[in-house]
């Protein structure tokens, strides 16, 4: 049907943001930002989102979006390869597509991508946690949610290269919560019970991080086994300031959301953009984290 | 038979015509369902004319149901029977892992440019490794009778945890660009999507096969007094065994649907797939207790949800409200067909 | 006396705590009606189930024919030519009539299409109302689910099923419980011509009139146990009653 | 009983002796269930000494089961009525965002420092806010005869898109101190934690409810036959709201539990709450058709899969592994039981 | 006459498009025993469910005591003092016979444990022993489920429920058509015993030795309305098969 070259009419005020998952606070966070700077420029913003950050919603939602015709797409890929085709068919129909947080790994597709490098993410997260571990041998364990999810993937595999370098550091097999802080809670409960050397766990996302956090701190473990989590979202921030974490690893969503809806407008307009940026991460322990205030999430916009 | 005798036979006749297709229509525990749904069509065609009654939706609507129509359809059978199927979503995934990997395999090591020889492997592959937890769980229901909710979630994990086994949990992606662009996104007749047709033929001949055949009416007949079934003398065990395989077969084919589709397994994205199935089901009018249903109700129950998600996108409303209008809106749908059901003495 | 067609020695069935059968023994010869009689709790219907596959006894012999046989499921029975209507009807009462009475042996359509397992409903429905008929049986609409058939008209087509499938033996359990004055003697008559064609039939009632009007002979559980066997021209009304009730005991424990 | 009649009393009396403990227990549809839970307790007693038969490995068991414990003794009652209820992870989820946000309020933001005053006002919204999904659950089941399947699904979305549109998604954060430390990570007698009292005595109190009182009964009855019930006289419209009602109440003390535990809301964590409690309670022996069923066996259902769990982890089982293995598990639970059941004519 | 203790004008019940009741008519005066009988599928159990609250009727009229009223529940015909035992039993098979018997009547136990809804199972399951001693029905274990008893042992427990809290008025829906010898004869002892404290029985059956022994008057259904009346005193049973079966009509279309 109409998947013949479309071109793109620079006067169209309507954009759309696909996030990868409902109600996750680095992507509500990215979505307040999203909004402010689509309004302040006099755009029209259709935000949306899968129930779970599983690709065949995702997709399904894109359809939507592209029968519905906005000048741009800005999306956070929840596969790098499934949502290939039909990121292709919006780009047919005129529409310019721009790749936050996560990116295709066909670079042909989007105009930009503003993409997080989560393997350099965990990675980071090694060096931090092998830093506030110190020279303690012993063994340290990674929570990955469900396997297959492109993201925590990647930050446990980043994870587990990096403390290969650690001799000291013994790294146990990566455990999945399927996103449930109790699975999480458990898992490091048994882990904890069976491994009295336990000295760090990395948790990929928030769900494991809570649970994570809860396990060690009624096991009376707490700031002796080190914890290192991702995304700085309010409650993790808390967590952190109290000890419950010793580390987190932060994007800058705020940012991501600002510069996506700014790289869409000029490609709607046919300017240049910038094709290929790497959003930055860093790691906010409870040292610096007066100083890294503005990477902390936002709760509402 | 043994014994006949042909007087009375008009008297009787006379006493039972056939029922015309209205007052078929109008008798049937979908009509209501159907409705909803060409409302909900009519709706977000006024809502968005410029969006929702086009083509690109409407391919795109279908293109993206078909697996998961391929779930329901089997899901039909089973849950006509008095069983259930939660492993529908992992058999996906399993299949199209064995079946991504065996082309793989094949084309030593990247299956992109692979032929029609190893993509016929390859589904038969697929097809294969969804009868065989097909067959693993009619097994352990019909002969072992576990209860299919344990037996199927069992599988459901089972399958699962074998398909991150098998790829080490990291998605298969090479998959032959020729299957690809004929199954995957081509269209037949200029505008048809080939997968929506592989889908209704195989929706088609499940109708066919529930509705008209031996093999229809035993699934009916077991889930209406499974024990009335085994003294009639149908073979209970094995037309169980049969149904659960027919399951796994088809989500065996849908797995390979969404490789084609999706040009990778999606190991991670199939966990609410047995949910969504069995709400089709149920919102088709099919009943949990087993002994009625349709395969033409689980087909508008597919596309309920379906149109819904697409309308609330493209009618701009905000996510966190999309969940509890979808709800609202099946229960209604329901409510209605319910609302002239009359209570039928048995159960 | 032919060889027996069907005999059951000592048979002995539990259910948990509760013995159902107690050694009971039982006998039919080729074309002939047996009542087979007793109490409520008897043990009448479980022995019914136990000679037609449905269950299977703990102890105790059943011969076919004078061989030892073992029936390990309804469709065994079956294959010996017995056929059975259940006192609980063992109907799927959300399928119709027609359905019910062809059920697991389907008419299928000619040529290839039968071949491929299609059915042939017409077919079906029509020699169903003949069925029907036969039997007195007046079904307001033949495409309604059994379910929500009356409980005589429910009670018609699992009689008549039985009755239509006969080869050697027919067990009915009860099969005019529910019936009306008219179908009742329709049924008797029924079986009666059964048995006319060589086709054994059991009987279980409670009626005794209906009892002695039909069988040849009568056999009488009690507890369990077989306690007295009657030809049924040579009996009278007290001594099945006798023989029910534990009163007259003809009998030991064989 | 307007006429009685004492005369033959004894000779009935001696035909029905009451069961011995023993012989019920024989009888019982869980014996083995609760045997193989016996049993993996031995095994990785026996595979790790160290670990896994301490008090720590114990305390843990029992507390991180004690909100699924909760969801599982609630939808036993449903169940037993032939119901199903999948809204309870997000009606958890909704009580805990309800409870918490009110709590900060009351508190002028942050609800750390807040005493218990506060904290029982919080309580009671859990429980009302669990109560009143419960009701609308049980008005559309009972009053509009909406499958209830389609209903709680409906509700399973809706819960979860009201209390993200409440909290935008994110967590609420701040739950009194007083509260985690007593209730959440405080222990009584030295030893025990007080999350773990607190679920044992809502359980025994659901023992007593199921199968001591009119309550109970009528509950059995409802599922058992419907019809039945409601020629007796029984107001099964009424009981089917009350049983959904309290299944939604359980869910609120659940998500206060989860609150006080973890010290946050975890909204987007409770998507498998259903499916785990419906699991732990056919596992326990009842029957998703209804009439028959036991809180203890949900019990030995809930523990179940998080002995495992916890085993599995301690024994150094690969991740992958682990779903295989609780699979093979749970089915050979439930043969071992099947195995001794009778076929009953009944159903 | 005295006043009709409940009578039914022109009830016309429809199932899709089947009339199971097509204008029927019925009266019940106090203290009498009135059979209600015809052909399978003439409506009988139709009517019974309409006054008693299980089905409400597509158009007509229902008096009790003279008063119009609407049996919008069970509940309600129970209020008014109409009891029934069902065709099909309506029993939960899951549930032991004490249990069913009390059911929506349990006793619960004195003091506060009672107000809190607990129950005595000893006492009703004493109750139950002697309520069905009285129907001679023996049990053989009162802790087994309802599903698992013999055909006449349910039917017995159903009509002993219906006994048992009789008021004003119980519907029998074929009360006997399971039983043995001896237990229908307990029962039409216990219809009888039920009629001399004053309250109104209306017996469905297939048995018209039984009607003619047991009932005082005999209403007869024919295609759902009612075709003839008669004082069971003077009627013989040729007169009640002819208007059964049609070829006696005493009525008109009231
Ligand atoms: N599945 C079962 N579980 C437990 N007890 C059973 C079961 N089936 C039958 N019984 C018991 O076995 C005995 C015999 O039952 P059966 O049904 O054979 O009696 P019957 O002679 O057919 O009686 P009726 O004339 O009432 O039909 C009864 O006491 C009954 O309660
Ligand atoms: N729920 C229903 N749906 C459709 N038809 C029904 C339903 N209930 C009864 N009927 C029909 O209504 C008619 C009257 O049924 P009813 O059960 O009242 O007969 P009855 O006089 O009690 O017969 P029986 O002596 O066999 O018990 C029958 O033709 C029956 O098929
Ligand atoms: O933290 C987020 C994670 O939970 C999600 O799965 O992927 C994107 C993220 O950054
Ligand atoms: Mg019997
Ligand atoms: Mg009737």
């Amino acid at each position: 049907g109409d998947t013949g070259g479309g071109q793109t009419d620079p006067g169209n005020k309507n954009l759309a943001l696909i996030t990868g998952m409902r109600g996750e606070p680095f992507y509500v966070s990215i979505e307040c930002a999203a909004q402010q700077e689509a309004a302040a420029q006099g755009y029209q913003l259709n935000v949306q989102a899968p129930e779970k950050f599983e690709q065949a919603e995702q997709s399904q939602i894109l359809g939507g979006i592209v029968s519905s015709r906005p000048g741009a797409v800005i999306i956070s890929p929840t596969d790098d390869k499934a949502l290939a085709a039909p990121l292709q068919q919006a780009k047919n129909n005129g529409i310019q597509v721009v790749e936050v947080d996560t990116a295709l790994e066909d670079r042909s597709i989007a105009v930009t991508s503003l993409s997080s490098d989560n393997y350099a993410g965990g990675q980071l997260a090694a060096q931090t946690l092998a830093q506030l571990v110190g020279d303690k041998p012993g063994k340290v364990l990674a929570l990955n949610t469900k396997a297959g999810t492109s993201t925590t993937d990647e930050r446990a595999k980043g994870f587990e290269d990096e403390i290969a370098k650690h001799p000291d550091l013994e790294l146990l097999p990566t455990q999945y919560t399927e996103n449930e802080p109790a699975t999480a809670a458990q898992i490091v409960s048994s882990t904890l019970a069976a491994n009295p050397d336990l000295v760090g766990v990395f948790a990929t996302n928030l769900n494991t991080g809570e649970g994570a956090a809860t396990a060690l701190s009624n096991a009376g473990k707490s700031g002796q086994v080190q914890l290192v989590g991702f995304d700085a979202s309010p409650k993790q921030v808390d967590d952190l300031r109290n000890g419950r974490v010793q580390a987190l690893i932060a994007q800058n969503p705020g940012k991501i959301g600002q510069e996506g809806v700014k790289r869409a407008i000029a490609a709607i307009k046919g300017e240049p953009v910038e094709r290929e940026t790497k959003t930055e991460m860093i790691a906010i322990t409870r040292e610096n984290m007066d100083q890294q205030s503005q990477y902390f999430y936002k709760s509402s916009c | 038979m043994p014994t006949q005798q042909g007087s009375q036979k008009s008297e009787v006749d006379t006493l039972t015509p056939e029922k015309g297709l209205g007052a078929r229509l109008a008798g049937s525990n979908t009509l209501w369902t159907g409705l909803v749904l060409v409302g909900l069509c009519v709706l977000f065609s006024v809502l968005r004319p410029d969006a929702f009654p086009t083509l690109f939706n409407a391919q795109n609507l279908l293109v993206q149901a078909a697996p998961l129509l391929m779930l329901a359809v089997g899901m039909t059978f089973v849950i006509i029977t008095s069983g259930i199927d939660l492993s529908v979503g992992s058999v996906l995934v399993f299949s199209g892992v064995v079946s991504a990997m065996t082309m793989e395999g094949l084309s030593g090591g990247d299956a992109t440019g692979a032929g029609w020889g190893v993509i016929a492997i390859g589904l038969v592959v697929a097809l294969a490794g969804g009868a065989v937890w097909g067959v693993l769980n009619g097994v352990l229901v019909a002969v072992a009778r576990v209860p299919a909710l344990i037996v199927t979630l069992g599988s459901f994990g089972a399958a699962l945890g074998a398909a991150q086994l098998l790829t080490n949990g990291i998605d298969v992606r090479t998959v032959p660009s020729a299957l690809r662009t004929t199954l995957g996104t081509g269209t037949s007749f200029g505008v048809v999507p080939n997968l929506v047709i592989l889908a209704a033929v195989v929706t088609l001949l499940a109708i066919w096969l529930l509705h008209t055949t031996a093999f229809g009416r035993y699934t009916y007949a077991i889930g209406s007094n499974a024990e009335a079934a085994r003294r009639s003398g149908i073979k209970v065990t094995r037309h169980l065994v049969a149904v659960y395989t027919l399951t796994g077969l088809l989500a065996g084919l849908a797995g390979f649907m969404s490789l084609a589709y999706f040009g990778t397994t999606t190991i991670s994205g199939h966990s609410n797939d047995n949910l969504n199935a069995i709400a089709a089901v149920v919102l088709g009018g099919t009943s949990l207790f087993g002994g009625v249903g349709t395969v033409l109700g689980s087909v508008i129950g597919v596309f309920i949800p379906a149109v819904l998600d697409a309308g609330f996108v493209m009618a701009g409303v905000r996510p966190f409200w999309q969940p509890i209008a979808v709800g609202a809106v099946l229960v209604a749908a329901v409510w209605l067909d319910q609302r002239r059901r009359k209570a039928r003495n048995s159960r | 006396m032919t060889e027996p067609l069907l005999e059951a020695r000592d048979l002995v069935k539990r259910y948990g705590g509760v013995e159902a059968l107690r050694g009971a023994s039982f006998t039919v010869h080729p074309g002939e009606v047996v009542a087979l009689i007793g109490d409520n709790g008897a043990g009448k219907s479980t022995l019914v189930k136990c000679l037609s596959g449905v269950e299977q006894p703990d102890s105790g012999q059943i011969l076919v024919s004078g061989q030892p046989v073992v029936l390990d499921s309804p469709t065994t029975a079956r294959a010996h030519g017995i056929e059975t209507a259940y006192q609980d009807l063992a109907v799927a009462p959300d399928l119709d009539p027609a359905a019910n009475l062809f059920l697991g042996r389907e008419i299928r359509r000619p040529g290839l299409l039968g071949r491929l397992g299609m059915l042939d409903k017409a077919r079906m429905r029509a020699q169903a109302a003949e069925q029907f008929a036969k039997f007195g049986v007046s079904l307001p609409d033949l495409t309604v689910p059994i379910g929500s058939l009356s409980g005589g008209q429910r009670q018609s087509v699992a009689v008549a099923r039985s009755v239509a499938w006969a080869d050697k033996l027919v067990f009915m359990d009860e099969p005019t419980a529910a019936l009306g004055v008219v179908q009742r003697e329709r049924v008797l008559d029924v079986i009666r011509r059964v048995r006319d064609t060589g086709i054994a039939v059991v009987l279980i009632s409670h009626n005794m009139p209906e009892v002695l009007s039909v069988a040849d002979r009568v056999e009488v559980l009690r507890l369990g146990t077989r306690v007295a066997r009657f030809n049924a021209a040579e009996v009278t009304l007290e001594d099945l009653v006798g023989a029910m009730t534990g009163a007259l005991s003809q009998e030991d424990a064989s």
